[in-house]
Protein backbone atom coordinates (compact mmCIF):
# COMPACT_ATOMS: atom_id res chain seq x y z
CA UNK A 1 0.00 0.00 0.00
CA UNK A 2 1.13 3.74 -0.75
CA UNK A 3 -0.39 6.54 0.17
CA UNK A 4 -0.29 9.71 -2.07
CA UNK A 5 -0.95 12.99 -0.23
CA UNK A 6 -2.65 16.16 -2.07
CA UNK A 7 -1.75 19.88 -1.52
CA UNK A 8 -2.79 22.93 -2.60
CA UNK A 9 -5.00 22.93 -6.14
CA UNK A 10 -4.35 18.75 -6.34
CA UNK A 11 -6.47 18.65 -3.14
CA UNK A 12 -8.84 21.17 -4.32
CA UNK A 13 -9.25 19.19 -8.01
CA UNK A 14 -9.55 15.56 -6.15
CA UNK A 15 -11.87 16.55 -3.12
CA UNK A 16 -9.52 15.18 -0.73
CA UNK A 17 -6.25 14.93 1.12
CA UNK A 18 -4.96 11.54 0.33
CA UNK A 19 -5.58 8.48 -1.55
CA UNK A 20 -4.25 5.26 -1.09
CA UNK A 21 -3.13 2.55 -3.62
CA UNK A 22 -2.34 -1.17 -3.93
CA UNK A 23 0.95 -0.46 -5.87
CA UNK A 24 4.41 -2.78 -6.49
CA UNK A 25 7.48 -1.52 -7.41
CA UNK A 26 6.28 1.62 -9.39
CA UNK A 27 8.43 4.97 -9.94
CA UNK A 28 7.26 7.72 -9.19
CA UNK A 29 6.68 8.31 -12.94
CA UNK A 30 4.50 4.96 -12.93
CA UNK A 31 2.51 6.73 -10.40
CA UNK A 32 2.36 9.93 -11.55
CA UNK A 33 0.92 8.44 -15.05
CA UNK A 34 -1.73 6.54 -13.44
CA UNK A 35 -2.69 9.04 -11.19
CA UNK A 36 -3.51 11.21 -13.80
CA UNK A 37 -5.28 8.95 -15.75
CA UNK A 38 -7.23 7.58 -13.19
CA UNK A 39 -8.17 11.12 -11.87
CA UNK A 40 -8.40 12.75 -14.96
CA UNK A 41 -5.99 15.21 -13.25
CA UNK A 42 -4.00 17.98 -15.50
CA UNK A 43 -0.42 17.45 -16.14
CA UNK A 44 2.01 16.59 -13.41
CA UNK A 45 4.49 17.93 -15.02
CA UNK A 46 5.16 20.93 -13.22
CA UNK A 47 5.04 19.10 -9.86
CA UNK A 48 7.25 18.12 -7.67
CA UNK A 49 7.41 14.71 -5.82
CA UNK A 50 8.70 14.17 -1.84
CA UNK A 51 9.29 10.08 -0.67
CA UNK A 52 8.72 10.29 2.99
CA UNK A 53 9.54 13.73 3.35
CA UNK A 54 12.44 14.11 1.27
CA UNK A 55 12.16 14.95 -2.83
CA UNK A 56 12.25 12.33 -5.09
CA UNK A 57 13.23 11.97 -8.94
CA UNK A 58 10.96 10.66 -11.51
CA UNK A 59 12.68 7.22 -11.46
CA UNK A 60 12.34 6.61 -8.02
CA UNK A 61 10.70 2.71 -7.27
CA UNK A 62 8.24 3.33 -4.84
CA UNK A 63 7.77 0.45 -1.94
CA UNK A 64 5.03 -0.78 0.54
CA UNK A 65 4.07 1.66 2.94
CA UNK A 66 5.92 4.57 1.54
CA UNK A 67 4.22 8.21 1.64
CA UNK A 68 4.26 9.66 -1.21
CA UNK A 69 3.71 13.51 -1.14
CA UNK A 70 2.77 15.35 -4.83
CA UNK A 71 4.05 19.45 -4.45
CA UNK A 72 3.00 21.73 -6.59
CA UNK A 73 5.24 25.01 -7.28
CA UNK A 74 5.93 26.52 -3.59
CA UNK A 75 4.69 29.92 -2.72
CA UNK A 76 5.61 30.06 0.90
CA UNK A 77 7.65 33.23 2.14
CA UNK B 1 12.76 24.71 17.91
CA UNK B 2 14.57 27.50 16.05
CA UNK B 3 12.49 26.19 12.93
CA UNK B 4 8.34 26.16 13.09
CA UNK B 5 5.52 26.70 11.64
CA UNK B 6 2.40 28.73 13.51
CA UNK B 7 -1.28 28.18 13.16
CA UNK B 8 -1.17 31.60 15.64
CA UNK B 9 0.36 35.00 14.62
CA UNK B 10 4.13 35.27 14.70
CA UNK B 11 5.95 37.47 17.53
CA UNK B 12 8.81 39.03 16.13
CA UNK B 13 10.62 39.26 19.28
CA UNK B 14 10.32 35.21 20.00
CA UNK B 15 11.86 34.79 17.23
CA UNK B 16 15.07 37.32 17.24
CA UNK B 17 15.08 35.97 20.98
CA UNK B 18 16.27 32.52 19.70
CA UNK B 19 19.25 33.95 17.92
CA UNK B 20 20.63 36.46 20.07
CA UNK B 21 24.22 35.73 21.89
CA UNK B 22 26.98 37.28 23.42
CA UNK B 23 29.42 36.33 20.21
CA UNK B 24 26.53 37.98 17.78
CA UNK B 25 27.20 41.53 17.00
CA UNK B 26 24.20 41.88 14.18
CA UNK B 27 20.80 40.22 14.22
CA UNK B 28 19.13 40.61 10.82
CA UNK B 29 15.20 39.45 10.50
CA UNK B 30 13.25 39.35 7.26
CA UNK B 31 9.60 39.80 7.46
CA UNK B 32 6.83 38.59 5.26
CA UNK B 33 3.88 40.49 5.11
CA UNK B 34 0.64 40.00 3.55
CA UNK B 35 0.53 42.43 0.46
CA UNK B 36 -2.97 44.38 -0.20
CA UNK B 37 -1.87 45.09 -4.01
CA UNK B 38 -0.23 43.00 -6.51
CA UNK B 39 -0.02 43.70 -10.20
CA UNK B 40 -2.91 46.46 -9.95
CA UNK B 41 -4.82 43.11 -8.23
CA UNK B 42 -5.89 43.63 -4.59
CA UNK B 43 -5.64 40.72 -1.94
CA UNK B 44 -8.47 40.41 0.58
CA UNK B 45 -7.10 38.00 2.69
CA UNK B 46 -5.20 34.69 2.10
CA UNK B 47 -5.05 31.00 3.09
CA UNK B 48 -1.36 29.01 3.63
CA UNK B 49 -1.41 25.34 3.89
CA UNK B 50 1.85 23.33 4.44
CA UNK B 51 3.06 19.88 4.30
CA UNK B 52 3.79 20.28 7.88
CA UNK B 53 6.40 17.70 8.76
CA UNK B 54 8.44 17.77 5.49
CA UNK B 55 8.12 21.89 6.01
CA UNK B 56 9.33 21.81 9.09
CA UNK B 57 12.60 19.58 7.90
CA UNK B 58 13.53 21.61 5.10
CA UNK B 59 13.30 24.78 6.78
CA UNK B 60 15.88 22.90 9.38
CA UNK B 61 17.87 21.71 6.15
CA UNK B 62 18.19 25.56 5.16
CA UNK B 63 19.53 26.42 8.89
CA UNK B 64 21.97 23.75 8.34
CA UNK B 65 22.80 25.14 4.76
CA UNK B 66 23.11 28.44 6.11
CA UNK B 67 25.55 27.04 9.16
CA UNK B 68 27.95 25.35 6.65
CA UNK B 69 28.14 28.20 3.91
CA UNK B 70 28.65 30.59 7.60
CA UNK B 71 29.00 28.66 10.44
CA UNK B 72 28.60 31.41 13.29
CA UNK B 73 25.47 32.47 11.91
CA UNK B 74 22.49 31.25 14.30
CA UNK B 75 19.30 31.41 11.94
CA UNK B 76 15.99 30.62 13.28
CA UNK B 77 12.56 30.44 11.05
CA UNK B 78 8.77 30.75 11.94
CA UNK B 79 6.36 30.23 9.15
CA UNK B 80 2.26 31.04 9.50
CA UNK B 81 0.06 28.79 8.23
CA UNK B 82 -3.77 29.55 7.94
CA UNK B 83 -6.02 32.53 7.48
CA UNK B 84 -3.78 35.66 7.03
CA UNK B 85 -5.40 38.94 6.61
CA UNK B 86 -3.58 42.12 4.92
CA UNK B 87 -0.40 43.29 6.79
CA UNK B 88 -0.52 39.87 8.60
CA UNK B 89 3.06 38.47 8.79
CA UNK B 90 3.03 35.10 7.04
CA UNK B 91 6.91 34.51 7.69
CA UNK B 92 10.16 35.48 10.13
CA UNK B 93 13.28 34.81 9.40
CA UNK B 94 16.27 35.99 12.10
CA UNK B 95 19.98 35.12 11.57
CA UNK B 96 22.61 36.54 13.77
CA UNK B 97 26.31 36.53 13.11
CA UNK B 98 29.39 38.44 14.37
CA UNK B 99 29.35 40.45 11.18
CA UNK B 100 26.84 41.96 9.67
CA UNK B 101 27.78 41.56 6.46
CA UNK B 102 26.94 37.80 7.03
CA UNK B 103 23.81 38.12 8.86
CA UNK B 104 21.86 39.99 5.68
CA UNK B 105 23.69 37.71 3.08
CA UNK B 106 22.51 34.75 5.21
CA UNK B 107 18.88 36.00 6.02
CA UNK B 108 18.97 36.51 2.29
CA UNK B 109 19.75 33.09 1.58
CA UNK B 110 17.12 32.05 4.20
CA UNK B 111 14.13 33.53 2.27
CA UNK B 112 15.56 32.22 -1.48
CA UNK B 113 16.10 28.65 -0.32
CA UNK B 114 12.39 28.89 1.35
CA UNK B 115 11.06 30.16 -1.93
CA UNK B 116 12.49 26.94 -3.44
CA UNK B 117 12.08 24.07 -1.30
CA UNK B 118 9.59 24.41 1.58
CA UNK B 119 6.21 22.67 0.72
CA UNK B 120 3.84 25.63 1.63
CA UNK B 121 1.50 26.90 -0.60
CA UNK B 122 -0.59 30.10 -0.63
CA UNK B 123 -3.93 30.62 -2.06
CA UNK B 124 -4.90 34.20 -2.96
CA UNK B 125 -8.10 35.36 -2.43
CA UNK B 126 -9.26 38.53 -4.30
CA UNK B 127 -13.21 40.30 -4.57
CA UNK B 128 -13.36 37.97 -7.98
CA UNK B 129 -11.79 34.55 -7.45
CA UNK B 130 -9.16 33.25 -5.51
CA UNK B 131 -6.39 31.01 -6.92
CA UNK B 132 -3.21 28.77 -5.43
CA UNK B 133 -0.17 31.04 -6.00
CA UNK B 134 2.02 27.59 -7.38
CA UNK B 135 -0.02 27.25 -10.29
CA UNK B 136 0.35 31.10 -11.86
CA UNK B 137 2.05 31.21 -14.78
CA UNK B 138 5.16 33.23 -13.29
CA UNK B 139 5.82 30.37 -10.91
CA UNK B 140 8.77 28.50 -11.91
CA UNK B 141 7.87 24.64 -12.67
CA UNK B 142 10.47 21.78 -12.00
CA UNK B 143 10.19 19.40 -14.93
CA UNK B 144 12.50 16.97 -13.30
CA UNK B 145 10.03 16.24 -10.44
CA UNK B 146 12.68 17.59 -7.99
CA UNK B 147 14.45 20.75 -7.21
CA UNK B 148 17.77 20.77 -9.27
CA UNK B 149 20.70 19.72 -7.36
CA UNK B 150 21.78 23.17 -8.60
CA UNK B 151 19.20 24.78 -6.51
CA UNK B 152 20.10 23.11 -3.61
CA UNK B 153 23.64 22.75 -3.39
CA UNK B 154 24.42 26.34 -4.82
CA UNK C 1 9.75 60.49 14.66
CA UNK C 2 10.80 57.44 12.23
CA UNK C 3 14.60 58.87 13.36
CA UNK C 4 15.39 58.63 16.72
CA UNK C 5 18.04 58.63 19.90
CA UNK C 6 16.91 56.63 22.71
CA UNK C 7 18.46 56.66 26.32
CA UNK C 8 16.00 53.32 26.72
CA UNK C 9 16.62 50.31 25.63
CA UNK C 10 15.20 49.62 22.09
CA UNK C 11 11.82 47.79 21.42
CA UNK C 12 12.08 46.52 18.01
CA UNK C 13 8.52 46.02 17.66
CA UNK C 14 8.12 49.68 17.50
CA UNK C 15 10.86 50.44 15.05
CA UNK C 16 9.06 48.00 12.98
CA UNK C 17 5.39 49.42 13.34
CA UNK C 18 6.27 52.17 12.29
CA UNK C 19 7.31 50.99 8.51
CA UNK C 20 4.19 48.69 8.21
CA UNK C 21 2.08 49.03 5.62
CA UNK C 22 -0.81 47.61 3.46
CA UNK C 23 1.55 47.77 0.49
CA UNK C 24 4.19 46.67 2.29
CA UNK C 25 5.26 42.43 1.24
CA UNK C 26 8.55 42.89 3.21
CA UNK C 27 10.03 44.14 6.02
CA UNK C 28 14.24 43.87 6.62
CA UNK C 29 15.18 44.61 10.63
CA UNK C 30 18.50 45.29 11.16
CA UNK C 31 19.61 45.16 15.04
CA UNK C 32 23.55 46.15 16.02
CA UNK C 33 23.92 44.37 19.49
CA UNK C 34 26.65 44.82 21.89
CA UNK C 35 29.18 41.66 21.06
CA UNK C 36 31.38 40.74 23.65
CA UNK C 37 34.44 39.50 22.13
CA UNK C 38 36.18 41.35 19.22
CA UNK C 39 39.43 40.29 18.37
CA UNK C 40 39.94 38.29 21.22
CA UNK C 41 39.40 41.12 23.37
CA UNK C 42 36.51 40.82 26.36
CA UNK C 43 34.31 44.04 26.14
CA UNK C 44 32.82 44.68 29.32
CA UNK C 45 30.36 47.45 28.16
CA UNK C 46 30.06 50.22 26.27
CA UNK C 47 29.21 53.90 26.01
CA UNK C 48 27.27 55.24 23.15
CA UNK C 49 27.79 59.19 22.83
CA UNK C 50 25.92 61.62 20.10
CA UNK C 51 26.15 65.16 18.61
CA UNK C 52 22.35 64.36 19.39
CA UNK C 53 20.37 67.40 16.95
CA UNK C 54 23.04 66.51 14.16
CA UNK C 55 22.88 62.76 14.56
CA UNK C 56 19.07 62.92 14.17
CA UNK C 57 19.37 64.90 10.73
CA UNK C 58 21.62 62.86 9.67
CA UNK C 59 19.49 59.37 10.31
CA UNK C 60 16.85 61.72 8.69
CA UNK C 61 19.13 62.22 5.73
CA UNK C 62 19.73 58.71 5.31
CA UNK C 63 15.61 58.42 5.18
CA UNK C 64 15.96 60.69 2.42
CA UNK C 65 18.96 58.80 0.78
CA UNK C 66 16.93 55.58 0.58
CA UNK C 67 13.86 57.39 -0.54
CA UNK C 68 15.55 58.52 -3.47
CA UNK C 69 17.04 55.28 -4.13
CA UNK C 70 13.87 52.99 -3.41
CA UNK C 71 10.73 55.43 -3.79
CA UNK C 72 8.82 52.89 -2.10
CA UNK C 73 10.67 52.18 0.64
CA UNK C 74 9.82 54.24 4.11
CA UNK C 75 12.63 53.50 6.79
CA UNK C 76 13.09 53.87 10.31
CA UNK C 77 16.10 53.72 12.58
CA UNK C 78 16.37 54.20 16.20
CA UNK C 79 20.02 54.72 18.02
CA UNK C 80 20.44 54.17 21.44
CA UNK C 81 23.10 56.60 23.33
CA UNK C 82 24.35 55.94 26.98
CA UNK C 83 25.72 52.75 28.32
CA UNK C 84 24.70 49.05 26.81
CA UNK C 85 25.66 46.16 28.61
CA UNK C 86 26.58 42.78 26.51
CA UNK C 87 24.09 41.82 24.15
CA UNK C 88 22.02 44.83 24.83
CA UNK C 89 20.94 46.66 21.53
CA UNK C 90 22.33 49.65 20.02
CA UNK C 91 20.87 50.54 16.86
CA UNK C 92 17.47 48.84 15.17
CA UNK C 93 17.10 49.48 11.07
CA UNK C 94 13.49 48.85 9.68
CA UNK C 95 12.90 49.32 6.17
CA UNK C 96 9.64 48.07 4.19
CA UNK C 97 9.12 47.95 0.46
CA UNK C 98 6.69 46.11 -1.89
CA UNK C 99 9.11 43.59 -2.83
CA UNK C 100 12.13 41.71 -0.53
CA UNK C 101 15.12 42.38 -3.15
CA UNK C 102 14.88 46.20 -2.11
CA UNK C 103 13.98 45.61 2.05
CA UNK C 104 17.29 43.91 2.30
CA UNK C 105 19.45 46.40 -0.09
CA UNK C 106 17.89 49.50 1.47
CA UNK C 107 18.34 48.31 4.84
CA UNK C 108 22.31 47.39 3.75
CA UNK C 109 22.93 50.96 2.91
CA UNK C 110 21.26 52.46 6.29
CA UNK C 111 23.96 51.01 8.05
CA UNK C 112 26.60 51.61 5.96
CA UNK C 113 25.57 55.53 6.11
CA UNK C 114 25.35 55.23 9.31
CA UNK C 115 28.97 54.08 9.69
CA UNK C 116 29.80 56.71 7.58
CA UNK C 117 27.99 59.93 8.52
CA UNK C 118 26.21 59.66 11.96
CA UNK C 119 27.49 61.82 14.93
CA UNK C 120 27.63 58.67 17.49
CA UNK C 121 30.63 57.44 19.24
CA UNK C 122 31.17 54.29 21.39
CA UNK C 123 33.40 53.78 24.27
CA UNK C 124 34.37 49.99 24.37
CA UNK C 125 35.22 49.40 28.12
CA UNK C 126 37.20 46.16 28.59
CA UNK C 127 39.07 44.51 31.72
CA UNK C 128 42.15 45.90 31.28
CA UNK C 129 41.03 49.41 29.90
CA UNK C 130 38.44 51.74 28.05
CA UNK C 131 38.92 53.72 24.51
CA UNK C 132 36.64 55.44 22.15
CA UNK C 133 36.10 53.63 18.84
CA UNK C 134 37.03 55.87 16.63
CA UNK C 135 40.73 56.60 17.82
CA UNK C 136 41.75 53.03 16.69
CA UNK C 137 43.70 51.91 13.78
CA UNK C 138 41.30 50.58 12.36
CA UNK C 139 38.60 53.49 11.16
CA UNK C 140 38.88 55.65 8.14
CA UNK C 141 40.18 58.71 8.62
CA UNK C 142 38.71 61.87 6.78
CA UNK C 143 41.58 64.13 5.86
CA UNK C 144 39.69 66.14 3.80
CA UNK C 145 37.30 67.34 6.92
CA UNK C 146 34.46 66.32 5.95
CA UNK C 147 33.16 62.89 4.06
CA UNK C 148 34.19 62.16 0.79
CA UNK C 149 31.16 63.27 -1.98
CA UNK C 150 30.74 60.08 -3.02
CA UNK C 151 30.56 58.60 0.07
CA UNK C 152 27.17 60.64 0.49
CA UNK C 153 25.95 60.48 -3.07
CA UNK C 154 27.11 56.85 -4.41
CA UNK D 1 31.61 84.41 19.26
CA UNK D 2 31.66 81.00 17.84
CA UNK D 3 31.35 77.74 19.93
CA UNK D 4 32.83 74.61 19.47
CA UNK D 5 31.54 71.13 20.46
CA UNK D 6 33.91 68.29 21.61
CA UNK D 7 32.80 64.83 21.33
CA UNK D 8 34.90 61.48 22.49
CA UNK D 9 38.28 61.46 23.04
CA UNK D 10 38.52 65.12 22.11
CA UNK D 11 36.12 65.81 25.35
CA UNK D 12 38.23 63.05 27.35
CA UNK D 13 41.12 65.28 26.77
CA UNK D 14 40.08 68.87 26.89
CA UNK D 15 37.98 67.98 30.05
CA UNK D 16 34.87 69.89 28.79
CA UNK D 17 31.98 69.61 26.22
CA UNK D 18 32.73 72.98 24.70
CA UNK D 19 34.61 75.92 24.08
CA UNK D 20 33.73 79.57 23.61
CA UNK D 21 36.24 81.43 20.84
CA UNK D 22 36.14 85.58 20.00
CA UNK D 23 37.00 84.83 16.42
CA UNK D 24 36.69 86.42 13.34
CA UNK D 25 36.19 85.03 9.45
CA UNK D 26 38.64 82.09 10.89
CA UNK D 27 38.53 79.29 8.54
CA UNK D 28 38.11 75.99 9.66
CA UNK D 29 41.44 74.91 8.74
CA UNK D 30 42.76 78.35 10.78
CA UNK D 31 40.14 77.42 13.58
CA UNK D 32 41.90 73.65 13.71
CA UNK D 33 45.56 75.60 13.92
CA UNK D 34 44.41 77.80 16.40
CA UNK D 35 43.05 74.88 18.92
CA UNK D 36 45.95 72.20 18.01
CA UNK D 37 47.90 75.12 19.40
CA UNK D 38 45.83 76.22 22.49
CA UNK D 39 45.13 73.03 23.92
CA UNK D 40 48.07 70.81 23.12
CA UNK D 41 45.94 68.56 21.17
CA UNK D 42 46.62 65.71 18.96
CA UNK D 43 46.62 66.47 15.27
CA UNK D 44 43.40 67.39 14.01
CA UNK D 45 44.17 65.93 10.84
CA UNK D 46 41.66 62.95 11.00
CA UNK D 47 38.60 64.86 12.65
CA UNK D 48 35.76 66.08 10.46
CA UNK D 49 33.97 69.30 10.86
CA UNK D 50 30.30 70.46 10.87
CA UNK D 51 29.33 74.17 11.00
CA UNK D 52 25.92 74.47 12.54
CA UNK D 53 24.73 70.39 12.11
CA UNK D 54 26.33 70.42 8.61
CA UNK D 55 29.57 68.74 7.43
CA UNK D 56 31.86 71.58 6.38
CA UNK D 57 35.19 71.73 4.26
CA UNK D 58 38.32 72.79 6.00
CA UNK D 59 38.04 76.38 4.14
CA UNK D 60 34.67 77.33 5.07
CA UNK D 61 34.45 80.87 6.75
CA UNK D 62 32.93 81.22 10.21
CA UNK D 63 30.99 84.09 11.62
CA UNK D 64 29.90 85.00 14.37
CA UNK D 65 27.21 82.73 16.27
CA UNK D 66 28.77 79.58 14.28
CA UNK D 67 28.48 76.24 16.21
CA UNK D 68 31.35 73.85 14.79
CA UNK D 69 31.54 70.63 15.99
CA UNK D 70 34.71 68.25 15.52
CA UNK D 71 33.61 65.16 15.08
CA UNK D 72 36.57 62.47 14.95
CA UNK D 73 35.83 59.02 12.88
CA UNK D 74 32.36 58.28 14.21
CA UNK D 75 31.47 54.42 15.45
CA UNK D 76 27.81 54.47 15.80
CA UNK D 77 25.81 51.41 14.39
Amino acid sequence: MIKVLLFAQLRDDLGKESISLEGNSWSVAELKKKMTADYQLASLETVMTAVNEEFADDDTILSDGDIVAFIPPVSGG
Amino acid sequence: MNFKLSKEPIVIQEVIDKVVKRDAGAVTTFIGTVREMTKGKKTLFLIYEAYEPMAIKKLEQIGAEIKERWPEADTAITHRVGKLDITDIAVVIAVSTPHRHDAYEANRYAIERIKEIVPIWKKEHWEDGEKWVGNQLETVPYPSGKPKETDIHD
